[in-house]
């Protein structure tokens, strides 16, 4: 485990804005050889784009039909959840209002990074106290925690 | 209800901490620890010099958070780096300074200078042009980015100032900073001197250290340029070396 | 003296201000520089109005029939006011018809200006290919294929995916800086239409801030949860034909993200801009203009007061503005108008 | 009675009434997009050049008649004058180290036209790979270094053309900043005072890609290929036509005016046949720095953004540019990929590079394209150019300048103008 928490950090550690590109885009092969010169390494690293192509709102359906989750359409993206939740204070990575349009979007890359954090919600319900639209996004969290947790996450493309 | 609303005005009280929210956005967390270790009276000087350049006022207007420039923004097609939040940062780096000076780090040096987004840009701001400003700031200041960001980029640097020309047929002799160049170009470096001779212009035929032949009047008076125009001191706040050899080139020279 | 009032326009504004004088007692000069009573919304064939999609008929089709019927309304068409003189109280005005190039000459008391808008036109800006690419259309045009009930794109096939660009030619500094109040709600009127029109089409609204004001926040608040249809937002920096699709490149400023997605048609929420005819009647009775074009009032918070006595002004020439506010004005007009007959004549 | 106007915080500009009122007409037209500042700013700062000029402050290096000018229309709508004979070439710092056909061509071009011009040594690049990539330059030393380059061109009476699209760019920023900016300007005077120089400051900046475009029509006359059935694709260099933007050259019978004209119009000239990508406004990933120490970053997106749909769109036989640090990230990124297993691959030259070509220019001792990586021969073949035996040539002639013989240099006509004698006033 530890030799390859290295080996992820050293990816691509020749880039200066390292931190703002995503691991999972950097291709570092450890054998790249072209014509007699060896290209390894950083001589051959590629960074894949991250332009998003398509929209896709399948899971976003998906969790529509899940209890608790029917209101998200009502979503207007305004913030107020973020704002109260405690969790997003403590991890900023644990966003309500971000996971509910990355997912309405069908943003893949995104989904992928920051799903796991969905299970940080603590229940509170500070959220759907605040919420002007009446979304519940309390609610929505745990209909997003079934969705990922069922594998929908991945579906849709 | 009454008990829950007074938890969310506890909550709002409690945010912006830093006078900055920054969301489940990444790269943006590091850049807040980073800030609250940096010494805030230059994160001040940094935000004067910025806003005291002459190119100022020309490149800044204000920002409506649009996000044209960032449509057409190239390295944003690779990394997360946007030309919006460099102005969005500039517009309020007056009341939060660390704003710029996070940005100083890693961020700005993400920026290719191809100005898209000046040409598209609805209010007329160039985030191209503000971020080669905070270049220079970073440079001059000899932030540790800077320091780090430039040291590979030192031999080029350095030709540059003493020979007006970048990139030469002497570097490529050696494959060792073009593997990723080829078969080819190692085919090429082996002949490079021949091949060179052969270029039918005059001025660059068998020129290896230069990119083409250049008088010496030329190069002192480049050099003078540089040492007047303030140019080796903002260098030396980075790369002491760099301007300590510069300076004994032009003093060669004499 | 005389107690005819001078009604330079003939669209919402100018109509309801003839309608109120005639209804009032005095005598109207309609004075319409294209062939056609009505205005934008009857030019454009809008489909419908916004907030609450009431066909454009049942609102001015009312109007344009008293003033095509009334005795009390001398309209003429396809004419411009050439040349005013006079004060409050007994302007002569020259009326000029476009067609024969014949002149006629009328005493007016007062004169009420509603020269009105023009849609900005895209191909201007050449970001969103308009006028060079198939399917990239203006909201103004989108409307008269939703009153056809026929939205199709140039090969005949109705879209699957479409997105609305908002502030086209608004809020931009090489174009227009202002913001023109109702592109928002109107496109967003368009984009539910439009779902009710074809049913299965998914809509993208591409926008920097939604101002929906007032009541017309409805219009927003339903197109999320009634009809589905998706928000993006950020500006849209290139739209490309590809031969086949339109490639529209933006950012999604939500989450930082750059999308380049390929839609079936693009429809521009261009905004409002003064046109010529605006200009052409400020000159000629004299009245000032702002630094966008628009007719500046004495005071930017009176619109009737034009700075010049006996000279009043209505509607969409003097800022942006939504239809149930231009026809306020025009109404308002109308009382300034009469106030003036009071004094002058005994109607 | 001259009326003082306001121009920035820094400085005002004395204008009389009428010259006010000219300049709001040339404003009028403010559809044209932006400049530093906008369209009328930069109208602005060109009425006030020939302002200082006039009393006295600077001299201004005109496009005389002697220089036989071409108009063109630039974004701006003003028209442009293009120089076309007496060109004093300032050379790219990035062309001759790993591009040097890219030089060669163009050289091989003029002589063939018979237009005189000037290789000085007396020329620095303009240092602007520093500003632009590692905030290693401030605005008063380019300025100095832009002003004694165009001070050394005036001294030789020949008209700087540029070759390099930074260059172009930077200049044309100095420009505005010396002569909107008194500080600038007098600290920049000081500084070439030392250096036995004065403010010499060209009337147009022009780019060499505008002059090709301006000569199309007199080298698709002396066209020997028959081009065709190539197919180009173009990647215009940023700095041409995004900095300073309404200074560059549009063409209405150019793709609509919409895009920047020069190198399509040379190989429309041709007659290539031009195709058109999505992803035309976007740059080739040479990032100055990053091309040389974050090669990761510059060849993914030189690779993902340019080449890979290029190919993908339009399957062009090749992807011509106009500038050092465009052909030579666009070249040198398809490598890496093509070792990872993509496949998409397109050769990139310079405009110049291929006007020489279709004027019959030799592959190799002309054009040198055995610098460039993508593969060439099937272009080459396409063009009816036999490159197996022009290699044999190439090698031969190799072999001759290994064993000590001087090349046959590419040598200007014979000049018609005089230099002018240093420290004379014009």
């Amino acid at each position: 485990m530890a030799a390859e928490e290295r080996k992820k950090e050293e990816k691509g550690r020749f880039i200066a804005e390292r931190r703002y590109v995503d691991d999972q885009r950097i291709v570092e092969p450890e054998k790249l050889e072209a014509g007699g010169v060896d290209m390894s390494g950083r001589w051959g690293t590629l960074v894949l784009p991250r332009t998003i192509e398509e929209f896709d709102h399948s899971l976003f359906e998906g969790v529509k039909r899940l209890p608790r989750g029917g209101k998200v359409g009502k979503c207007w993206q305004c913030g107020n959840c973020t704002a109260v939740c405690p969790v997003a204070h403590a991890n900023p990575m644990f966003n309500p209002r971000y996971l509910i349009h990355i997912v309405r979007m069908g943003y893949q890359a995104e989904i992928e990074k920051v799903k796991d954090y969905v299970y940080l919600c603590s229940g509170c319900g500070l959220c759907s106290a605040a919420c002007p639209k009446d979304v519940d996004p309390q609610g929505v969290m745990i209909a997003l925690s079934i969705a990922f947790k069922s594998g929908r996450a991945k579906g849709g493309r | 209800m009454v008990g829950a609303s007074k938890k969310v005005a506890r909550m709002l009280q409690r945010l912006n901490p830093d006078g900055w929210h920054y969301g489940g956005l990444p790269g943006l967390q590091w850049e807040a620890e980073n800030a609250r270790e940096g010494d805030r009276a230059l994160m001040g000087r940094i935000v004067d010099e910025l806003r005291e350049d002459v190119r100022f006022e020309e490149f800044y207007h204000a920002c409506i958070n649009c996000g044209n420039c960032t449509s057409m923004c190239p390295p944003f097609r690779l990394v997360d780096f946007e030309p919006r939040i460099v102005v969005q940062k500039v517009m309020h780096a007056k009341d939060e300074p660390e704003l710029l000076y996070q940005m100083m780090d890693q961020y700005i040096w993400a920026c290719f200078q191809c100005y898209s987004c000046w040409e598209v840009c609805p209010a007329h701001n160039n985030p191209g042009g503000l971020v080669a400003m905070l270049k220079e700031i970073a440079v001059r200041h000899g932030l540790q980015s800077a320091r780090k960001t430039l040291e590979p980029y030192s031999k080029i640097l350095y030709k540059v100032m003493t020979t007006g020309t970048q990139i030469t047929p002497d570097m490529h002799t050696s494959m060792a900073l073009f593997k990723d160049w080829g078969p080819h170009k190692a085919e090429l470096s082996k002949n490079i001197r021949t091949e060179r001779a052969a270029v039918p212009v005059e001025t660059m035929a068998g020129v290896m250290d230069k990119s083409w032949r250049v008088d010496d009047s030329t190069m002192k008076e480049l050099m003078e340029i540089e040492e007047e125009a303030g140019v080796l001191d903002a260098v030396g706040g980075s790369l002491k070396d760099v301007a300590d050899m510069v300076r004994e080139a032009a003093k060669e020279m004499e | 003296m005389t107690g005819t009032v001078l009604v330079v326009g003939g669209g919402p504004a100018g109509l309801r201000a003839a309608v109120d004088l005639a209804d009032f007692g005095a005598r109207v000069l309609l004075v319409e520089k294209r062939d056609q009573l009505g205005g934008a919304p009857v030019r454009w064939k809008y489909r419908s109005l916004a907030p609450d999609f009431t066909p454009t008929e049942e609102v001015m089709g009312p109007l344009i029939g008293f003033c095509e019927s009334s005795p009390m309304v001398e309209v003429h068409k396809g004419s411009v006011v050439e040349g005013c003189e006079g004060s409050v109280g007994d302007f002569t005005v020259k009326v000029r018809n476009e067609a024969d190039g014949t002149t006629t000459e009328h005493r007016v008391s007062s004169v009420i200006v509603a020269t009105g808008f023009e849609h900005f036109d895209a191909s201007v800006d050449p970001r969103y290919a308009y006028g060079r690419a198939p399917n990239v259309i203006g909201i103004n045009e989108l409307e008269a294929m939703l009153k056809e009930g026929r939205v199709v794109g140039h090969d005949g096939r109705p879209p699957k995916r479409v997105a609305f660009i908002f502030c086209v030619g608004s809020r931009d500094r090489s174009t227009n800086p202002w913001c023109c109040t109702v592109c928002c709600g109107v496109s967003i009127k368009q984009a539910i239409e439009m779902k009710q029109t074809l049913g299965d089409v998914q809509v993208y609204m591409i926008y920097m801030d939604i101002r929906t004001v007032g009541l017309w926040e409805k219009l927003y608040w339903d197109s999320m949860e009634k009809y589905g249809i998706n928000y993006i937002r950020g500006r849209v920096g290139e739209v490309y034909y590809t031969g086949e699709k339109l490639l529209v490149k933006g950012e999604d400023t939500l989450v930082r993200g750059p999308f380049e997605v390929l839609f079936d048609m693009v429809v521009l929420a261009v905004g409002i801009e003064p046109g010529p005819g605006t200009k052409q009647a400020a000159g000629v009775l004299g009245l000032k203009l702002n630094e966008y074009g628009f007719i500046a009032p004495r005071q930017p918070n009176v619109h009737v007061d034009s700075g010049r006595d006996g000279i009043f002004l209505a509607g969409t020439c003097i800022a942006p503005m939504s239809i149930e506010e231009t026809l306020s004005e025009g109404s308002a007009a109308a009382m300034q108008a009469a106030k003036v007959l009071k004094k002058t004549v005994a109607v | 009675m001259p009326e003082v106007i306001r121009v920035s915080k820094k400085e005002d500009l004395e204008i009389s009434k009428e010259d006010l009122k000219f300049l709001e007409g040339l404003g009028a037209d403010r559809r044209a997009k932006l400049a530093m500042g906008t369209t009328e700013d930069y109208l602005r700062m060109l009425e006030k050049m020939k302002d200082l000029e006039k009393r006295g402050e600077i001299t201004i290096h005109h496009v005389t008649d002697e220089y036989e000018p071409a108009g063109v229309r630039t974004l701006s709508r003003r028209v442009k004058k293009i120089p076309t004979v007496e060109l004093w070439q300032h050379k790219s710092c990035g062309q001759c180290g790993h591009i040097p056909g890219y030089i060669s061509a163009l050289y091989w071009v003029m002589t063939e036209l018979g237009i005189p011009y000037v290789d000085d040594t007396n020329q620095t690049s303009c240092t602007a790979w520093n500003y632009y990539g590692s905030g290693t330059s401030n605005p008063v030393a380019l300025s100095a270094v832009f002003l004694r380059n165009m001070h050394a061109a005036w001294e030789k009476n020949a008209y700087p053309l540029i070759h390099c699209g930074t260059s172009y760019g930077d200049y044309k920023e100095c420009r505005y900043l010396v002569v909107m900016s008194r500080e600038i300007r007098d600290r920049v005077r000081s500084i070439l005072k030392k250096i036995g120089r004065d403010l010499v400051i060209p009337e147009e900046v022009v780019h060499y890609s505008e002059w090709l475009h301006v000569m199309r029509w007199k080298i698709a006359e002396r066209r020997k290929l028959d081009v065709s059935k190539v197919s180009v694709a173009v990647h215009a260099a940023c700095h041409t036509y995004k900095l300073m933007a309404e200074d560059f050259t549009y063409d209405d019978t150019v793709l609509g005016g919409k895009k920047p004209a020069p190198t399509s119009s040379t190989a429309l000239a041709l007659g290539a046949k031009l195709l058109d990508y999505s992803n035309w406004y976007d740059c080739c990933g040479f990032g100055f720095r990053h091309i040389l120490t974050e090669r990761e970053i510059s060849r993914s997106f030189a690779y993902f953004r340019k080449i890979r749909p290029i190919v993908r769109e339009t399957g062009a036989d090749v992807l011509l540019t106009h500038d050092t640090g465009c052909v030579t990230t666009l070249d040198k990124s398809q490598v890496v990929p093509l070792a990872h297993g993509y496949k998409e691959t397109v050769p990139v030259m310079s405009d110049s590079q291929f006007a020489a070509l279709a004027m019959g220019a030799h592959p190799f001792i002309v054009c040198q394209l055995q610098w460039h990586l993508a593969d060439w021969k099937p272009l080459l073949a396409k063009m009816g150019v036999d490159w197996a035996s022009a290699e044999g040539e190439y090698k031969a002639y190799l072999e001759r300048v290994r064993n000590g013989e001087r090349p046959a240099f590419i040598r200007s006509p014979p000049r018609n103008l005089e230099n002018r004698v240093r420290g004379e006033s014009a």
